[in-house]
This record gives structure tokens, C-alpha cells and sequence, in this order.
């Protein structure tokens, strides 16, 4: 049973990538288990600059999803490299992908500058869809131009391959992810979260200190897996899939859906083994599926 | 760490308070004022639900939590023998300081359970210590006797004043003129900052809606005075009373 | 307790509302309990033409959501008036609202033209956001100036209250109130569906004859909350707040976010009483949360 | 119409298939193929799952359900006492032909436990009628013993020739040269138009996958020969052979 798979720069022993935000910078979680299991992983949102992030509560929950308003806290680009993934490469003995955010072309491209220097990091994952900060991050991502125009920025400034996270809020993602493929993305991340809300019932305030934020979880599977499938209907690079990946069912339905590999999030919060049991799990249910290599299945749902 | 615990009773102690016992492995807990994370398995309730381990011994934990939404109601529904998906014990919890003379405890609603081990802690270790427990109103109070029983002056004090002396419980502090060069407090956040802003030294356990309880999602980020932060649930819920930003 | 609300031209003595497309034409709902007891009812979305639409499976199902792609079945406008509405007036004594679909500009135009001249009708709900016809629909409602456009012919063909159904799937919801405030709407319906698909995990192929569906129920629920709090900080006319609405704590946190009624759609094909029970149990959750006056909480989060 | 209805018995009776029967009202049932809306609770079964009613009494209704996704696996974990939610009974059902002389029943699968009232009534009302029931293979032979005690000749086949004859329904019709001037039919779809495309004249019962299931929704709209439609949840699912579209 063939479980591999290839992203551009990155050969997989399987396609579950724990996704951005959702895994710390992966130490972390190897008090749970061996983290090596991986295909790989995607480490916390880093910018340039440190960065606090929001006021909380930055954490509120809705039917059979979360909404997070973290606003990329993270020590800022140097101090990932110098700390926490020296920290990482004693555990994790693959090459990562570097989730980078920022508020304005400058600090976007010098810290890909710097993580590109990293050993470790095997790929850039462009975040220009964080729905949690002020500037920037999502505007970059709603907008085909910008889009494109940053895109080839960093393209400039890095020989390690460039994944572009794509956000599901917008009209339409075809025509930001065709002007990405472009401007020299060698692969798309998609989706970032729907933004969303909740109100406290008690004082009538939005239970989030930001007021909005981004919404994750099984609740968003079918819209992820809808943009998903059209995206993959009109680019030509690879697909990783994300937003509600909950178990083994849900990995194979995304890639049937388009996905080239899978991203795991929200998922890792409510049960840090999950990314460990789907990996287990995933041969009983390709074999109860007739799967025999992954790699063949992707994009099924369009033939 | 991820595991199953079995409900061995969960019972009502005060106005929708109750007490749970639950079985399972107690073998990791280190320090008082740790907590679990508990999964309820509702579509409603998506995030496991933070409560304090109150109580343990080497097959036992107890709990003490009170019915607020959704998770919490469903938890009072729990009985003997259901099983509950645990993660923990999670946190720093508190550090029993052997140096000060005459400590205190002070507790405020259902921040009082995680106080019970500190309480249990101290009394081993023969240091001196008062109880002040706050709570809103008489049919609130819970654990009065529970700390009595390890022989400390217990105040107990209510907004309404319908139990013990009326008010919050520094009012009680500064009326009763308490002395103490140490404290524990845990309760809501008003009572915490007003303490903290207060000459006292000591450890206050904080809340934060969390997303993941272990530390991966930064959801519970407190900023602290060293212009750093912590996370609630992995350098916290403990934080020394110099640290706190107000 | 008053329950009692206002919408353009309506005056309601609850704020609950069937939405569209899951309550038929209200009078199947009349062997289930009396339907007076409602606000008012948005009847099934109604085109020029008779519409058979597509082809089944028309309905998925997902965690807390399911999806449909009916395609505005319906027996066409003057089948609505001579039939439908016929037998709805026999079992409702309240004016209720005319949901109108289309795929051009003129057959939406002869649509409400007709549906206006039916006394019972007491608005015109104007749905330029189904993702399920082929053309018009969703387009006219992703699009400001589209939108913009429909909304003036609408405004000089009929002298009923308009109001109009928003998409979900845009990037900027604002922009798009703004528009069709400016072009004479009395009153925002929102939102509608957000598109989504699932696959069929034993044959890889898309579990819709459609393919894409439009994604409802409690999953969507922040989505909805964030869109109605947002479009409420820009327009100055009242919105019908709608998406995932299952009980009544969720009509005051919709109420809360700025919506002055609200629609009950999914809830009700999973409990055709669903409405009823929201109705009766407002009272005891408004003492509960210390809630006089219904008209009083509407935007409640924006203080 | 919607109510709460008690589990009795729950047991495996052949591959993946259960029969359960539950007590509640049952008065308002009219005809056999009508069927019920079951309320899962669960987050991933959003949705009610119709299962057609199989038989029933003055206060219990069977049915017979195959274990297919999650609801089904849901349901089949149910026991005694456990309560479920149902709305019915839903649709149009079987109208009994009370003049052809000798009739069939042709089930498939899943689509033969709403048959067994047919047969019930055809048998109550003195009608000869024969059964030819398909399966896939002998471990999904169930409730053929059912229909041979009302005293009709069972025909049983399966795809593998596991048990009775080799091949589909009308395998064995043709075959044994059957003879029937009319017949109810519930099964896979492709059996289903199978025997549409043949000259018979009867009933079939159809599938759909539903939104509500009392006709709110649209969900089911099934083509007509007419050039109109119905809905399989409200004026199905029995159709009339003539009506339908392949
Ligand atoms: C470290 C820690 C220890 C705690 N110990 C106890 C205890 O021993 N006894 C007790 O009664 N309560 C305790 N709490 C508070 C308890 O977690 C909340 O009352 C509970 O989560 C409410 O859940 P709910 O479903 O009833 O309410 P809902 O309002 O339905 O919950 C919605 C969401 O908000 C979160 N939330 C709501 N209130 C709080 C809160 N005060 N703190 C953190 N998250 C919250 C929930 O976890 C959930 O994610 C503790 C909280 C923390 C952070
Ligand atoms: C009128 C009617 C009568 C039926 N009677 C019986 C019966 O007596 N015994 C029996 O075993 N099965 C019967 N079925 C089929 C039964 O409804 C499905 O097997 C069941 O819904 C599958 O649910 P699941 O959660 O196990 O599968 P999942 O695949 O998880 O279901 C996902 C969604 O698809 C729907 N779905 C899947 N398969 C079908 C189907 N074949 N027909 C309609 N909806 C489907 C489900 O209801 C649900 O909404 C009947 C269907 C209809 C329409
Ligand atoms: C707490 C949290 C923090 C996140 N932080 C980031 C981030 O820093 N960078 C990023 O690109 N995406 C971030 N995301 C988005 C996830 O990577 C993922 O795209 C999204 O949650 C959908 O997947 P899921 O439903 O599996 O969680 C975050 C999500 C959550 C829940
Ligand atoms: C089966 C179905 C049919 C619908 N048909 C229509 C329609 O005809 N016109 C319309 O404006 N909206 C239609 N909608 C959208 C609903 O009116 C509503 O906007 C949406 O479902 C969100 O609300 P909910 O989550 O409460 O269902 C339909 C929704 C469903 C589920
Ligand atoms: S709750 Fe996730 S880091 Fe603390
Ligand atoms: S399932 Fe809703 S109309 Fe038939």
C-alpha cells in the first residue's frame, strides 16, 4: 500500500502535514509521539518582527467548529531560526514548511529572506490570507493583483519552493489562484479560515476580544473541499488541501477532491494524537476503499 | 495523557456546583492547581472544557465545577461508570513556598477547588496558613468544612452577605485586619488584578478560553511584566503575583 | 415580554420567519401546527418560469450542515398565484414575504411585476445569491454593480417593501449592502447559502448531481453572525438575519449582531415544528437573559 | 407525527442487516411502503434517515435497515429502551391492486422489508401472489421464511448463485418463465428501471436522498412521465410503472 506522495521540492512518506497555527513549531508535540511519522510540517505562522498578537479571549467556539483570533503571535523570524527550530531538529529529522505572514510586502520578503537560510525548511508557505491582523495578511490574499504582485516578490528572493495559502473568503479563488500559479507558486494551500463570529449570550458582546475571527474545523469541510475541487479544475501545480480534516475519510475525500497532500489543523487542539492516528488508520481505510496508492486518486471526484 | 477516566460519582454540593469523582491515571499530576481538559461529546460543546483538579490520590481525581453553558450542564448529566475523554494534567500549578511563615488562601467562587491540594499541601508541610473563601451568595458556598477539617481558620464571606461577613474577600482581609506574608488565589479575574494591585506577594491561578490546553495554539496568551507572555495553560494558569499585567 | 417587531411594510408579532426553500409554500407545514402563530413566512423561491431543477441527488449532508442544489424548483409565478398562494391564504391570515428568483434581468422584472399585484403578499424578497442556477442567481449577487442594477428595475416595478438576499460568497458583503441600500432596497435579507460540496467516498464522484451545493444549517452560523454584524455597522436598513438558526438562543445572538427578525431555514426540514418551538420557548430565554423587548437588542454587540 | 419512539429489539439478522423493532403510535399508518424519518443524534448525521416501515401492529413498527454509512452504523448500536426520534409515517405507500389475478413481488436488497406488508395485505385479501426476492449472496438472505409462511411461492436469487437461483430478479423471471399480471417492486434503482423497460404494469418504490422528507424541500423531486414530477418523500415513493422516467 503506497501511502507516499510528492509536493513540489518535497518527497512525503504520507500526505498528512500538520497544519500552520495548529502544531506550535512541532516540538511541542513530540511529548505526545514521534513526530517523524509526518509527511511533514507546517510551523506557526512567523513574521518578521516578533509579534504579541491580539487581546484575548482570542478562542471562541461554535457548532462542530473553533473561531481563533490569535493574530500571529510568534518571536519573529530570527528567533524561530535560532531557537525554535534548533529546537525542532532535534526531534524532527525532515525539512518543514515555513508558514510567513506580514503586514506589507518589505516584511514579508526579508523574512523569507531569513528562513530561507534555514536548513530545515523545505518549502515557503505564503500566508496572505490571515483573517487576525490588521494590515496586510488577508488583504494581500482577497485581492488577484496583490496577490500576484507578492507572489513574485518573494519568488525573487528564494530558490526554495513557493506554496501560496490561498483564503476561502473571497468571490472568487479561481482567479486568485490562477494569478498565483502565475506569478511563480509552485503549489497552493488552501483553505485559511472563514472568518466568523460569536456573541456572549450573557452580555450581548462578540466573545472574541478582535470581534472577528477565523473559523476552523469539520463545520468548514464542505466549502474547503468545494474550492478545493475548482481550483484544481483550472491550475496546473499541486493542491494541499485543508479546513475540517477531522480523520482518514475526510484525508481521502480531500484529495479526491484535488489535493496533492492534506493539512491537518483544528483537529491537533481537541486531540494532540490526532495526525498520528489517521496516519495508523489510513491503510485499513484505503483498503476497505480499494486504494492502493495514494498518489492515484487525487482529483478523482473530477473524471 | 490522552485518556479515558471513568465517572465514579458526580454529585450536587451547592447552587449548580457539583462535585465529580473520576478514575483513572493520577500517576503524572506534580503540583496542586494543575488541570484537566475534559472532552464532551456534543457537537455543541467542540473544544474540551478546562477544570481544575481540586482533589487526587492514586486512582482519583476530583473535580468541582459549576454549570455554566453548554459543556458544563452536559457534564452534571454524567454518571457512575460513563466515561470521559481526559487530556491532562495539564499546567504548571502552584508552588508550595516553604520559607514564608504565615500564608493564605484565597479563593473565590469555583477558583476555591484547585486551593483544596494547595491547602492539603501546606498542612502537610506544618506551615501556618488562614482560609478566605468568597462567594456569591449562601446557597454558592461549598468546601467550608473541607478546609476547617485541615485545621485552618476558615473566613468565609459573601456579596450578599446572606453567609459569613458580607462583601468580597479583601474587604474581609482588610476589616479582619488578616496578616499573611504569602498567598494562593484563585477566582474571577476582577478579584485577582484587585489583589495583585494590593502590597501582598503571592501565586494567582488565571482562566483563558483555550483552544488546545498543551500549549500548541497560543490561544491563552497573558501578557507579562517583562513585556513577555505566558500561556495559561502550559507556564500557567500559575502566574507569580509580580508577573501579572493589570 | 414584547416579541413584537417591524420590517418595512410588516409589522410582526414575532420576529421568526421561515426562509425560503425549506418551508414550501407554508401550507404543508399547516398539518403540522398553525402557521399564524409565525412572524410571517418567505415563501419557496419563485421564478417567471415554471422550474423543474436539477437533477438528484439534489441534498448532502455534512457535520452540522447539510447541503442542497435544488435549482429554484417551483411551478413558475402564475401557478404561485393561482395555486400555491390560494392555498396558503386558507391557512395564513398575515402578508407574507415573496421570495423571487431568476436568471435575467427582465424575467425577475415580469416576476415581481405579477407577485405583486397578490394581495397577500407583503414584500418582495429579492434572492440574487442561489448558487444553484446555472445563470443570474448567484451572479447578480456577487457583483455590486449587478447588483445595484437589479435592485433599481426591481424598485421601479413594484411599490411593495424590498428586500434583498445577500450571497455569503463574496469577498466584500459590504460593498455589496451598500449598493443595493443606495439602489432602493428597504431591507436585507442575510445570508444565503454558502457553497460547498461533498464527495461520495465509495465512488470518488461528487455526491450532487450538481456537483456544488449550497451549504446551510448550524455549521454556517458564525459565518452568518459575522456577515450580519458587519453589514450592520455600514447600512442604515434593517436586516433579516439568517443561517443556522436552530433554537432560540440563536434568534437573540442573530438579534444581537444586528438582525431586527430572523429566519429559520435548515432547522425546519430536520423538525418540521422547529419554528414553533423557537417561537414558545423566546419568552422563557428572553427572562432568562433579562430581555424585555425584543426591539430593543438589535445590534446589541456593536455598543 | 413527530415522537418519540422506543427501541424493543434490535438484532442482526443476515450481512450487515438488523431488524428493529420499536413501540410507539402507529395509527396513523395507511398503506404498506410508507416509511419513517429517524432522527440520528449525532454531528455528522445531520439529517434524518428514511427507513421504510416493514410491518407493524397497534403499537410497534419494524423495520429492516442494512448497515451502509454512519447513521445506519449508528442505529444498529441502539438497544432496548433507547429512544429515537421519528417523523411518519411519510409518503404515499402501496395501493393494493384488487383486480389483476395473479400478482408479483419483487424485492431487492434493502427494498424488500416494505414488500412484507404488501404481501401481508395481498394474503389478507385472498390474492395469489409469488415473491422473487434478490441478494447479492447468501449472508444478505433474510426474511425469505417471512413470506413463504404467508404461503407464496419464494423465488430467491443471488448475483454470486450463493443461494437459490444465480442473477438478478428478472433473471429468474424470464427464466422460470413467471407469470404475473401485475406487480411491487422495491429495490436498486437499476432494477427498478429494469423492470419499468419490460411490459409489466405495477408499482415501484424509490430512493432519493431526502432534505425533509414530508415535502418541504424539493430534495426528492423525482421526473414523471408526464412531464411533471413528484416527490419521492411526499407523492412517492411508490410510482406507478407507467409514470416513470428512465
Ligand atoms: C485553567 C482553568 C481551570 C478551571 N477550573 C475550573 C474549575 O475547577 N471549576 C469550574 O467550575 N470552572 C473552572 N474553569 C472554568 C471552566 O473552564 C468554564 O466554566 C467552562 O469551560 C465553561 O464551559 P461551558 O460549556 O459550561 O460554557 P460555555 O459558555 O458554553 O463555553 C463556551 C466556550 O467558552 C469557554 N469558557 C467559558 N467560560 C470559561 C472560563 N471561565 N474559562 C475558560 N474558558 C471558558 C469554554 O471552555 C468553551 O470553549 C476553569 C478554567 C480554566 C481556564
Ligand atoms: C423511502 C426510503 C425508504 C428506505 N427504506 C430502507 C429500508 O427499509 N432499509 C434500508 O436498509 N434502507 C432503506 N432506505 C435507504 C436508507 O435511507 C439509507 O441506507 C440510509 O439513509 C443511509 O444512511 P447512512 O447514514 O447509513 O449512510 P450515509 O452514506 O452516511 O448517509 C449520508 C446521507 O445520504 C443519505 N442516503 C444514503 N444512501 C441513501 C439511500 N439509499 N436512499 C436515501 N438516502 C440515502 C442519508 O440519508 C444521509 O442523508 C430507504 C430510503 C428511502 C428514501
Ligand atoms: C489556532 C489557529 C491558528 C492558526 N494560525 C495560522 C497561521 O499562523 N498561519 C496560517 O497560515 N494559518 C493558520 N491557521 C489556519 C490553519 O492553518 C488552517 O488553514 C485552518 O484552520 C483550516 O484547517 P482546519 O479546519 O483543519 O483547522 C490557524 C488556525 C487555527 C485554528
Ligand atoms: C433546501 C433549501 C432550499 C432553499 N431554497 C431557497 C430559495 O428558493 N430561495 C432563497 O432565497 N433561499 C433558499 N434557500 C436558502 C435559505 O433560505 C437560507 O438563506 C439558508 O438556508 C441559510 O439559513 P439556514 O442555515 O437557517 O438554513 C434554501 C435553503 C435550503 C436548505
Ligand atoms: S490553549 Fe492553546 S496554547 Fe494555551
Ligand atoms: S425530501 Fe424534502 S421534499 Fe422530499
Amino acid at each position: 500500500m503506497k501511502l507516499n506522495v510528492e509536493l513540489p521540492g518535497m518527497k512525503l512518506d504520507n500526505p498528512i502535514i500538520p497544519a500552520s497555527g495548529t502544531f506550535g513549531f512541532g516540538y511541542e508535540f513530540s511529548e505526545f509521539y514521534d513526530i517523524n511519522i509526518l509527511g511533514t510540517l507546517s510551523f506557526k505562522g512567523t513574521t518578521l518582527e516578533e509579534r504579541f498578537g491580539n487581546k484575548t479571549p482570542r478562542i471562541a467556539e461554535s457548532t462542530s467548529g473553533m473561531l481563533n483570533a490569535i493574530g500571529l503571535q510568534n518571536p519573529g523570524v530570527d528567533a524561530v531560526i535560532s531557537n525554535e527550530l534548533v529546537k525542532l531538529k532535534k526531534v524532527f529529522n525532515k525539512k518543514v514548511i515555513a508558514n510567513i505572514g506580514g503586514s506589507y510586502e518589505e516584511d514579508y520578503i526579508e523574512a523569507v529572506k531569513r528562513i530561507s537560510k534555514s536548513d530545515i525548511v523545505g518549502a515557503i508557505e505564503l500566508n496572505i490570507s490571515c483573517p487576525n491582523v490588521k494590515e496586510g495578511g488577508l488583504l494581500f490574499g482577497t485581492n488577484k493583483e496583490s496577490a500576484a504582485k507578492l507572489t513574485r516578490l518573494i519568488r525573487e528572493v528564494t530558490d526554495l519552493p513557493l506554496y501560496v495559502k490561498l483564503s476561502p473568503n473571497v468571490t472568487n479563488i479561481k482567479e486568485i489562484a490562477l494569478a498565483v500559479e502565475e506569478a511563480g507558486a509552485d503549489a497552493i494551500s488552501m483553505i485559511n479560515t472563514l472568518v466568523g463570529m460569536r456573541i456572549d449570550l450573557k452580555t450581548g458582546k462578540p466573545v472574541l476580544a478582535n470581534t472577528y475571527g477565523g473559523f476552523s474545523g469539520p463545520a468548514i469541510k464542505p466549502v474547503a473541499l468545494k474550492m478545493v475541487h475548482e481550483v484544481y479544475s483550472v491550475v496546473n501545480i499541486p493542491i494541499i488541501g485543508m479546513g475540517g480534516i477531522m480523520n482518514a475519510y475526510d484525508v481521502i475525500e480531500m484529495m479526491y477532491a484535488g489535493a496533492s497532500a492534506v493539512q491537518v489543523g483544528t483537529a491537533n487542539l481537541i486531540d494532540p494524537y490526532a495526525c498520528k492516528k489517521i496516519i495508523e488508520d489510513l491503510p485499513r481505510v484505503m483498503k476497505e476503499l480499494n486504494i492502493n496508492d495514494l498518489k492515484e486518486i487525487v482529483g478523482r471526484a473530477h473524471l | 495523557m490522552n485518556n479515558i477516566y471513568s465517572v465514579i460519582s458526580n454529585e450536587k454540593i451547592a447552587y449548580k456546583t457539583y462535585k465529580m469523582i473520576l478514575y483513572g491515571d493520577t500517576s503524572k499530576i506534580k503540583a496542586p492547581g494543575q488541570f484537566i481538559n475534559i472532552k464532551i461529546d456534543n457537537e455543541k460543546t467542540f473544544l474540551r472544557r478546562p477544570i481544575s483538579i481540586c482533589d487526587y490520590d492514586s486512582k482519583t481525581i476530583t473535580i468541582i465545577y459549576k454549570v455554566f453553558g453548554e459543556g458544563t450542564k452536559i457534564l452534571s448529566t454524567k454518571k457512575m461508570f460513563d466515561d470521559l475523554d481526559i487530556l491532562g494534567p495539564l499546567g504548571n500549578g502552584f508552588a508550595i513556598n516553604k520559607k514564608a511563615k504565615k500564608q493564605m488562601i484565597i479563593g473565590g467562587g469555583v477558583g476555591i477547588p484547585p486551593l483544596y491540594s494547595v491547602a492539603k499541601k501546606l498542612h502537610e508541610e506544618n506551615i501556618e496558613f488562614d482560609v478566605v473563601l468568597g462567594y456569591n451568595s449562601k446557597v454558592d458556598v461549598f468546601f467550608e468544612g473541607m478546609f476547617r477539617a485541615l485545621g485552618a481558620n476558615v473566613y468565609v464571606t459573601t456579596m450578599d452577605g446572606s453567609c459569613g461577613y458580607k462583601g468580597n474577600v479583601l474587604n474581609v482581609i482588610r476589616s479582619k485586619n488578616l496578616y499573611f506574608d504569602y498567598y494562593y488565589a484563585c477566582g474571577p479575574r476582577k478579584m485577582l488584578h484587585a489583589l495583585v494591585k494590593e502590597d501582598y506577594t503571592g501565586q494567582l491561578s488565571f482562566e483563558e478560553r483555550m483552544g488546545c490546553g498543551f500549549g500548541a495554539c497560543m490561544g491563552c496568551s497573558h501578557p507579562t511584566t517583562d513585556d513577555s507572555y505566558k500561556r495559561i495553560c502550559k507556564e500557567g494558569p500559575v502566574l507569580e503575583s509580580f508577573e501579572v499585567v493589570i
